[in-house]
């Protein structure tokens, strides 16, 4: 395991020498091969990237310098996830990076933020999240694992499910009920528990690419310290609900739908439907939309930069990329006539997979919050409509 | 197009017919038979002899059933509907291209012969692709389903129809993986053996091009049929997601959609089955295909969405309906491509509206 | 005031030559200037023509011919009705003849038919519908109009909107409440009330068109005799529901939008717009939407035709159609560029009109049932989705 | 695009002066002007002259405010919220394009100039339709907004601008009446004596476009407070109908449709002010537009739905929205006009689009 190197004060530089510190380290080190990867990448593929980035100090672009994050402000943030994503950067096994880190360095004890934030950063925990599960998708907060303390242990049974990539994990954050009654929203806590624990049983479940990328977990009389209580007991919800502030936006970013439209373009040159004027009218109203939402995240943008919080507006964000990002592909199969029906993209070049991208898509409205639930959200905080 | 009560009662039992194969909604076979080669089931094809549906465009006096596109087409949606595998559209276009030469062993489902007739994708040309010089065929033909389960191929070429045994020298077959499992085929041709016949594929596709629309239709009618169970039987919140609101109107427009398949791809059969050709056939041919393709991608697409995240797992069999239609949807033309050929032909229902233009 | 001769047995006629022969007596007698009219015509505009059909026999296709009716079948009044429209002829006050007469002949006693159906078939008596109330739009069983039996007399007390041209009727047909308490269908009944009764304040409505095709229609203690009760108290919900049967298939016509497309192609033309490839290929979809509409209204006209009554699922023939409408009126718009704007016809030619199709398209979607109203009504009663 | 906070707060100055004429949503004004010659109230005029925001775009050494596109984008906006009847658009336009020769009386409001621009409806050039040989102004100006209540007229040519009074012989005003209760006139010039300046509309008419799209974005932002005020209040079923999933989907789709508007034309508007010339701005501008002129006409289309029966009464404010948005979406180029542009010009996004091509 290599330990992080003291991070260098990255505030010091402007934007401008930040964006091209970020362009320079993503070309001198990020791995050939693992650009635009086509499916979530697991740990032994990822692995050497995440070592890559942890040994420069480059891993966790939130956390403050004292735990060994890079310390950034929402202005340079936005600018490395930016990047990041133009690059088309490998994801990670992220998710002690992104949400175990910062809710430990808020609510954490003292023990707890000495004992697990330096093994995400050296890559010895790799974490994941146990939050779904089976009948509780859109309505979370109907969860059903329970944990009962017994005597100095929590005595945790249920089961979890879209565990994005539990499989590859060694540890487990997870939301479970220790009260009942009451708004279903209290009574929730935050625990930590190893994977190697006995009694958890991991699934893989097939996703629609029949990729491995999600789990099911099952949780039959895991006993775990009951130091591992993250925070207050009952209190996990709004704990766990508060950490998903910042990065919502990121669920809206245009660099996915511009990215699609770039191979949009592409299929359709190699297609020949890009002089078709029909195609060109979609094309550009597809280049139009991209466009706008490029303009409306930059105003979102803009109020991280000048400190202020987002509210639940942020959420038409996500809403609209999601759809313009399945636009675009519902356009790409309608150009592909019968590749869309092949599973390999066209003549093996990755960079003309209509069918696969399509298939990706599917998935952008209904993880991270459904568009159905977002609407319902949006109605009621933004639009003060009743219930 | 009103339909006689014995006619109605013949594609009712047509319908009863194929559930001795699947019922509908189920489709346990095709996810059996997923990667599998040859991609469907020879028994079940034999049975499908026996119940004269591969010859069921065939005449009579040929051997065949002699019925017409409306029952070739409720056949067809009840096959979409289980996602039966079996290459009955691509079969049964070759057997009717062989007319009085199919065959007993053809008909009966000993021997399986594949119309081959595609030169590339996002063509509806049958002359392209392969020809026929001394006795010689060369070329390239493409999107071939099921080829490797098939025995002979009935290739299309500018000389005519050239019948080639599966195994004849010069004979190339690459498999490409489809989204649905099976695989289309390059069937590459050099210098092959075979034997000229008459006979001009023309029609024949535009038949198979709406037997592929009643196929979508089924998959319409499944998958919607699976995705408002769910919506009965799942919960959340408290209370069955059916009783959303929104998720009550898309179903709803699903239901319109599907309804709209069906009277397009049945008022084509019926205007087949009256005789018409030409323009006015290849115009209710396309229609039927542009409305069944755009429909079945929505509906699937859609269908994914009203599961949530079980939608987007390979155990939910609605991603087995999405997956068939992606592979449908564009075959014997996609919507677009059916657009356009209805553009360009004198469209049916110019008459009614030029009809209503000449106002006072 | 003429009388109506008999009519003639059309039944021994052909589909064919009743066809020819409801084409022959267009051509022969529609005023030429009443064609497609643009807005609703008041009494004094459509007099005339009302009249003629009167005398011919050919004002009330659906009644028995015993009551001076056609005594079409359900595949002659498809016919009717279809070449009515394809030749654009001028809708008339048809609420007795189309409503009230059936209402009458199922429910009236013997007294109210003699009585009401002649005067309707002589024009002698104009009715209107007071169905609606300002706060029970779709929810139109929750009226508050109410009716109390004084001695002999009802006294009615209330008020009724969207009233179509009550300005020129002179009696008026109305669902009041005559009970409380229970379901809120239960305690209404169908009453008769002439407009001239003291108590009846007529107030038009301008709509969007600045038209007054509708009125307010106030009752102070307006009394009418025990007698005009139609059918049994308290049932008149049902029996008003169950009038809209036959007609519903009507809403779904595809004259509307055929004759809209038409409008479209001549805009094109005119404008040099049909030789653009996008726009064609957007005209295309709308024929191919209009083609399947027409096949889709043949399945369930076939289903009369067999003598079956049509389901709850005729209203999918509405939601198309009234979308469908808008759809094209929408491309009208999209094409006519500053034409948009304008108040009256280009040129003045009252074929190339967008503006105002599209805003007479406006109230498609609303009227004769919500396109909302008509999905909830399908979610649950065809697909059996839970409330 | 991030702007300092003295320019917000000289912004949220001119949104709140705006409000001095016509609180947002109060559309009394409007109403009262319907059909009324010259369609705007002369004394309204007056005091936007007072308020600088007739020669908010000239420069201060004309005797202007010398304010960028985003201030002009804000006036626009708050404006199109209350359906303000009075030219502003057209009038600043004219005398932006006056320039020095703008003159104290126009810019004060007592003397109202309006730029004639446009040959015929569907185009954005402003060079035809009139031409200007030996003094003498000959042919025929279109679509002239407001031009009863207009003293003078500035008249694109091939030759430049012709300044022209609206009493000179051999001027005829036809006034065709529009949707909104306002007149659009073409103007037929007989030889008509005027002054020639110089000068090029192309720029100003992209500003125009763009003001006519912040004006349209107020539109959107008033038709939807109405209707979702409406729908808290409005009752049905025993409920309000807000509470109804299916009507709040919808509330949220024409919200994100405001959003998107708005930051169409603000990016546009900071487009412009920082130096943008050429293709890229028209590009901006093309977006901008395309995007008001379809939002707007959709958001006022359903809020004429959401309101249901009243919607469709000339009594509810609702259709006042939807009129103004009628004649506006197409003025200065709609969406499809916009849309061919933005795709002819070398798109801004391209190079994130391209950059992105760039794969392994």
């Amino acid at each position: 395991m290599t330990t992080p190197t003291q991070t260098p004060d990255f505030d010091a530089l402007s934007d401008e020498a930040f964006r091209a510190a970020v362009q320079t380290f993503l070309a001198d080190h990020h791995p050939r091969h693992l650009r635009n990867p086509a499916k979530r990448l697991h740990w032994d593929e990822a692995r050497d990237w995440y070592l890559i980035l942890a040994s420069h100090g480059w891993l966790a672009p939130s956390w403050p310098r004292r735990y060994g994050g890079m310390g950034l402000s929402a202005s340079k943030q936005l600018i490395y996830v930016d990047e990041f994503e133009r690059f088309g950067a490998a994801r990670l096994p992220d998710h002690g990076i992104i949400l175990l880190g910062p809710l430990l360095i808020r609510h954490g004890s003292e023990e707890q933020k000495s004992h697990f934030l330096p093994k995400i950063l050296s890559g010895e925990h790799i974490w994941c999240q146990g939050y779904s599960e089976p009948n509780a998708g859109s309505d979370l907060a109907s969860l059903r694992t329970e944990a009962v303390l017994d005597g100095e242990e929590w005595v945790i049974n249920g089961q979890k499910t879209w565990t994005t990539l539990a499989q590859d994990a060694n540890w487990i954050f997870l939301l479970v009920r220790t009260a009942k009654g009451g708004r279903k929203q209290e009574g929730i806590s935050f625990l930590l528990a190893p994977m190697d624990s006995p009694g958890i049983t991991v699934r893989p479940i097939l996703n629609i690419h029949r990729h491995d990328e999600f789990c099911e977990v099952f949780f039959d009389n895991v006993r775990v310290p009951k130091s591992n209580l993250v925070g207050e007991i009952n209190r996990g919800w709004s704990m766990a609900k508060a950490l998903l502030g910042f990065e919502r936006i990121f669920l809206g970013s245009p660099r996915q739908s511009a990215h699609a439209l770039a191979r949009l373009k592409h299929l359709a040159r190699h297609l020949g439907a890009w002089d078709d004027p029909v195609f060109r009218d979609r094309y550009t109203q597809l280049a139009l939309d991209l466009a706008d939402h490029n303009a409306l995240f930059e105003t979102f943008a803009d109020r991280l930069r000048r400190g202020e919080s987002l509210g639940a507006d942020v959420s038409l964000l996500k809403i609209h990329q999601s759809e313009l990002f399945q636009r675009i592909t519902d356009t790409m199969m309608e150009i592909a006539a019968e590749h869309a029906g092949l599973l390999d993209p066209i003549g093996g070049d990755r960079d003309l997979d209509p069918a696969g991208l399509f298939l990706t898509a599917r998935a952008a409205t209904i993880y991270g919050g459904s568009s159905e639930v977002q609407r319902n959200i949006l109605a009621k905080s933004v639009l003060g409509l009743p219930s | 197009m009103s339909i006689d009560a014995d006619r109605l009662e013949n594609i009712r039992m047509i319908r009863d017919s194929a559930q001795a194969i699947a019922r509908r909604g189920d489709v346990r076979r095709a996810r059996d038979w997923r990667d599998r080669l040859p991609g469907f089931d020879r028994a079940v094809w034999r049975k499908m002899g026996d119940l004269g549906w591969i010859g069921l465009r065939v005449d009579e006096a040929d051997g065949g059933s002699g019925l017409g596109m409306l029952e070739f087409c409720a056949l067809a949606e009840e096959l979409g509907a289980t996602l039966t595998p079996e290459p009955l559209v691509a079969a049964a276009a070759a057997v009717r291209l062989l007319g009085r030469n199919a065959g007993s062993d053809r008909l009966s489902g000993d021997r399986i012969v594949l119309l081959a007739w595609q030169e590339r994708a996002g063509s509806l040309d049958p002359a392209g692709g392969a020809s026929f010089a001394g006795g010689r065929l060369s070329g390239c033909k493409r999107l071939v389903p099921a080829a490797d389960g098939a025995d002979e191929f009935l290739v299309t070429t500018e000389s005519g129809l050239v019948l080639v045994p599966r195994d004849a020298a010069g004979l190339t077959i690459e498999l490409l993986p489809a989204q649905d499992g099976g695989h289309l085929a390059t069937l590459h041709f050099d210098g092959v053996q075979g034997e000229l016949l008459p006979g001009d594929a023309g029609r024949v596709l535009d038949e198979a091009a709406l037997a592929t629309a009643a196929y979508l239709l089924g998959v319409i009618e499944g998958a919607l049929a699976l995705t408002v169970d769910y919506l009965k039987t799942r919960r959340q919140f408290d209370v069955p997601i059916g009783s959303f609101q929104t998720l009550q109107h898309r179903a709803v427009d699903l239901t319109l959609q599907a309804a709209l398949t069906r009277a397009s791809v049945e008022s084509a059969a019926a205007c087949l089955d009256g005789g018409a050709v030409g323009a006015e056939a290849q115009a209710a041919v396309s229609r039927a295909k542009a409305r069944a393709s755009d429909a079945a991608m929505l509906v699937t697409r859609q269908a994914i969405q009203l599961h949530g995240g079980i939608g987007y797992t390979d155990e939910c069999d609605v991603g087995l309906y999405l997956r068939k239609a992606m592979v449908l949807a564009p075959a014997y033309g996609g919507a677009a491509l059916h657009r356009r050929r209805y553009a360009a032909l004198q469209s049916p229902m110019d008459d009614i509206v030029d009809g209503v233009a000449d106002g006072p």
